[in-house]
């Protein structure tokens, strides 16, 4: 394994680091990212937070129209709550702070635990479980949250920021998140700084359907294939679940290894095979945002907007990782 | 047991997990996201440093403590699991500590992991190796064992518990995602609990030494 | 080797299919890659391309306060003539064109040529050479073009969008060349679509020192090191060249398969370095911006600002792989 | 030499560059970018649809337009410079042509080369193949061979100019750029100069044989 990185320890604390100086539109103090210009009186505070190794997901999705704060937790570890605690108690504008979580087992427990201590705020939680390739079932931990978080923070961010009530956030957070469904494909694994070696072996010639953006192995193994067939995989799961239809928000994300031209071409299908279904890409994204380390592969979002979600989408955002209109 | 018994037990649990680190984090690669070595050896080495920073002056506090620094310090899913667990076994020891007030402690830090984690025996998880612990302690009890003699076979009942969690399809955390694909590897959280287990039964030899010197 | 591709024969153009679809701000015709505003009556134009498989760069970068058309070539491999012809004659708003070339052999021929060829419209030339890597000697093709390219893009970029002369705006893009210096070092060589297997091999225990954008290897192995040392080889580098000083303009760029987290690893310790020299990182950019496919591995450009370069450099820019201020 | 001679050249030049495609890439890879072989089939791929389009009616218009299209479809730097060489080839070329008359264009596309390209003999680049074949055909010019004959040791030359390349320090394209470490590699473009030779050589053949018939 090479990584630029000093120690596997502190390679969370190191990034943090570079995105404090990189960004002077951040704060960064006690592992809790925020915005420098610091909570607004009356505006609804959003925090998010999970593992580390997505980047630019959370931390470079704070500032105006998105997040308040990010708790970065260790590389694929879920934050502890005093990270949550004081993220949330800092950002309260006394206009309640909205939580927002993947749905894992261990960002679940972290935030319930954290909502709990902080009495004195007004707390309300989304959470997100957009991926298609989890039966949400008795028999799983039930969807994981994945590429729709991105779309969640900017949606519910753009309407806290014209000083909608808390609720109304959290009832547009949960709307985000049942209108999206989401869908990834591995070519190679990743490799945690702590572990050293890849988490799991794929020979060249097969890809892994259905994984999660943590290195989890997937559902299934494929032979590899063209883009339009890959694309096509991930599409029909989508398809499968939430038919396609109308005016779509489209995400295809690189896990974090592969290079844009391929997200392009992987887009290119994507967007055919929409077209094919009688839907419309409204919207898109095409880039590395909500990765896996250095792993190889991608993950197609499809979020259905309608008038209301759209211009909030189309809100001014100013974040490291996502910028316009301002 | 004594004060002294739960920190030596605490340090030597986290000895043992500094060891197996890397077969923890192995198992996790198979079915999950190849932190749980990482996490539980950075919160037991927390939970060290904290013994010593806060010295405890009871049982229950020894394990308070080990339980906040693990919720505050490992992150997540066995952070605020083991975490729990250490914090409701300290609610409800009472001092002095007797083999069956620790028994009902220890069931107590298995209900509250049951009801955090919101997993049942079967689901392939920590719970697989702790419930079967837990009922070893109390049998033991019942059959009026000695400590040294209940905690061993709380280790043995915890070992079994986890390898028998191999043939399990997970239900609950990160190895539920893998479906059918989970069925055939350990879950790593119960061999951790294993490991804690071994631990309780290694400080109880000494301590059965102790008392024969 | 596995990509997200149809065949290695169509990559470039199925990544085109997808940057227009993606982006309706963006026309692609003919292998060029134009705003869809198109030519604006009195601004010079700015036309930049090279070999594919450095996207963003450079049709990402096309788009208000940048360029006004880029020339994708096969991967690798420069623009042929007719595209920079094309492009050059479309984008012409009767104030002259810019070529924004990068200093390597074929891109320097092809752009000549296509010079020669639109004797209709005036041209001026800037080339980039920041690599310091090469020696600029009589012993070489001279430096290559790497980093700077995007900052020559950005700021000249920036003086045409508010109407000034064309060589006005060739003389503030040399300046940029000038003022800017680039070192990379890569941790693995990427790989060609139609080579399939790594340009070169490099042990895991090994980085290769002043690589370009092409997977050309590069001057000098050493053992692998951490973040710290490989960032103080390259500052190093930069600063035996030309000495750092004053408000600088820093870019921490991922080669195409290096995570974010990285990059803002070397990010502090480049910060750190600058601030030890007496200089000041003012304006900074970290991300995957100007990549060789899916090279592991970071480049460092550095360039000394002064008032009127970091107004240009903050002036509103509306592209797909860089956007602030509208 | 008629038009059908430069024809079957030129399409034999691009089956012998489709057959050595792999290793042009690999001499590429090892000290450029690795495309030379990717970029001379596609541009010889495009010359031999384009004799096909507009067949030529003259030496001249053959080599003109496989210069124009190599120009238009490769790109990179073999592609202007290889384009360029055949287009000032194709200019100066007279009908009928004669041994002289070839070697005197053969030559008018070598300045070409080194005129556009800046390199000199030694610079490790095509030049060191193409040279030493203008050289030899003089040479055999002046001594009044056969164009079989002649074309035949410009293959040669050409060969071990290619050859010659591999001890030298790149001082052009982008080999140069590696400093000594160039040094121990053939020369992609001088390889494949020497491939184009070859064809030379071998339609030579060709012509020798049907007129012996
Ligand atoms: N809902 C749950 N109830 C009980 N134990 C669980 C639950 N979810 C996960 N676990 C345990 O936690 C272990 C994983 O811990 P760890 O790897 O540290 O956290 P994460 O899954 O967040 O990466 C699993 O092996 C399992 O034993
Ligand atoms: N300045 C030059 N003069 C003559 N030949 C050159 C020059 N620069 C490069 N070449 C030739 O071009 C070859 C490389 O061609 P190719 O790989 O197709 O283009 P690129 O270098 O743009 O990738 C080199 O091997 C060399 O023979
Ligand atoms: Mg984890
Ligand atoms: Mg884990
Ligand atoms: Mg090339
Ligand atoms: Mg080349």
């Amino acid at each position: 394994m090479k990584k630029l990185i000093n120690t596997a320890q502190s390679v969370v604390e190191d990034a943090l680091s570079g995105m404090a100086a990189a960004h002077p539109s951040l704060r960064v103090r006690e592992r809790v990212v925020y915005r420098a210009s610091g909570p607004r009186a009356g505006k609804v505070g959003l925090v998010s937070g999970g593992g580390s190794g997505h980047e630019p997901l959370h931390a470079g999705f704070v500032g105006y129209g998105m997040l308040d704060a990010a708790c970065p937790g260790e590389v694929f570890t879920s934050p502890v709550p005093d990270q949550i605690v004081e993220a949330t108690r800092a950002v309260d504008g006394g206009a309640g702070v909205l939580h927002i979580v993947k749905n894992y087992t261990g960002d679940v427990l972290n935030f319930e635990l954290a909502a709990e201590l902080c009495d004195d705020v007004q707390v309300a939680s989304v959470l997100v479980d957009d991926d298609v390739a989890v039966e949400d079932s008795l028999y799983t931990a039930g969807r994981r949250g994945t590429g729709a978080t991105l779309f969640v923070e900017k949606v519910a961010g753009a309407l806290a920021e014209q000083g909608a009530p808390l609720a109304e956030v959290a009832r547009v957070a949960a709307e985000v998140d049942e209108r999206s469904r989401s869908f990834g494909i591995a070519l190679t694994s990743c490799t945690t700084p702590a572990a050293g070696k890849p988490t799991f072996e794929l020979p060249d010639t097969q890809v892994e359907l259905g994984i999660g953006i943590h290195g989890e192995p997937g559902r299934r193994r494929v032979p590899m294939a063209s883009a339009r067939e890959l694309a096509a995989v991930a599409m029909e799961a989508v398809h499968g679940d939430l038919p396609l239809a109308g005016d779509l928000l489209v995400m295809v994300n690189g896990m974090g290894g592969t290079p844009l031209m391929e997200l392009y071409v992987v887009f290119a299908e994507v967007e055919a095979f929409i077209r094919g279904k009688g839907a419309r890409v409204s919207r898109s994204l095409v880039g590395n945002y909500v990765t896996s380390l250095d792993m190889q592969g991608f993950s197609v979002t499809v979020c259905r907007l309608d008038g209301e979600l759209t211009r909030l989408w189309d809100a001014p955002v100013d974040t490291p990782g996502l910028r316009w209109g301002r | 047991m004594d004060t002294g018994f739960f920190v030596t037990w605490l340090r030597d649990a986290a000895t043992r997990i500094r060891l197996q680190r890397d077969r923890l984090t192995e198992l996790d690669a198979a079915i999950g996201d190849a932190d749980h070595g990482a996490n539980l050896d950075r919160g037991f080495t927390e939970v060290c440093k904290a013994l010593e920073d806060w010295p405890p002056t009871a049982p229950a506090q020894a394990l308070l403590t080990a339980g906040t620094t693990l919720i505050r310090r490992v992150g997540g899913a066995s952070g605020p699991l083991y975490g729990s667990a250490f914090r409701a076994m300290g609610k409800a020891l009472q001092d002095p500590v007797t083999l069956p007030g620790f028994a009902a402690a220890f069931e107590a830090g298995v209900v509250a992991v049951e009801r955090l984690g919101k997993a049942a025996p079967g689901d392939k998880t920590m719970i697989d190796a702790l419930a079967p612990a837990s009922r070893a302690l109390t049998a033991a009890v019942e059959k009026g064992l000695t400590p040294y003699e209940a905690f061993h076979r709380a280790a043995v009942a915890a070992e079994e518990g986890s390898r028998a969690t191999i043939p399990m399809r997970a239900r609950k955390g990160r190895a539920s995602y893998l479906g059918e694909r989970s069925v055939g590897h350990e879950d790593p959280g119960a061999a951790s609990s294993a490991l804690i287990l071994g631990a309780l039964a290694g400080v109880a030899v000494k301590e059965a030494t102790k008392e024969v010197d």
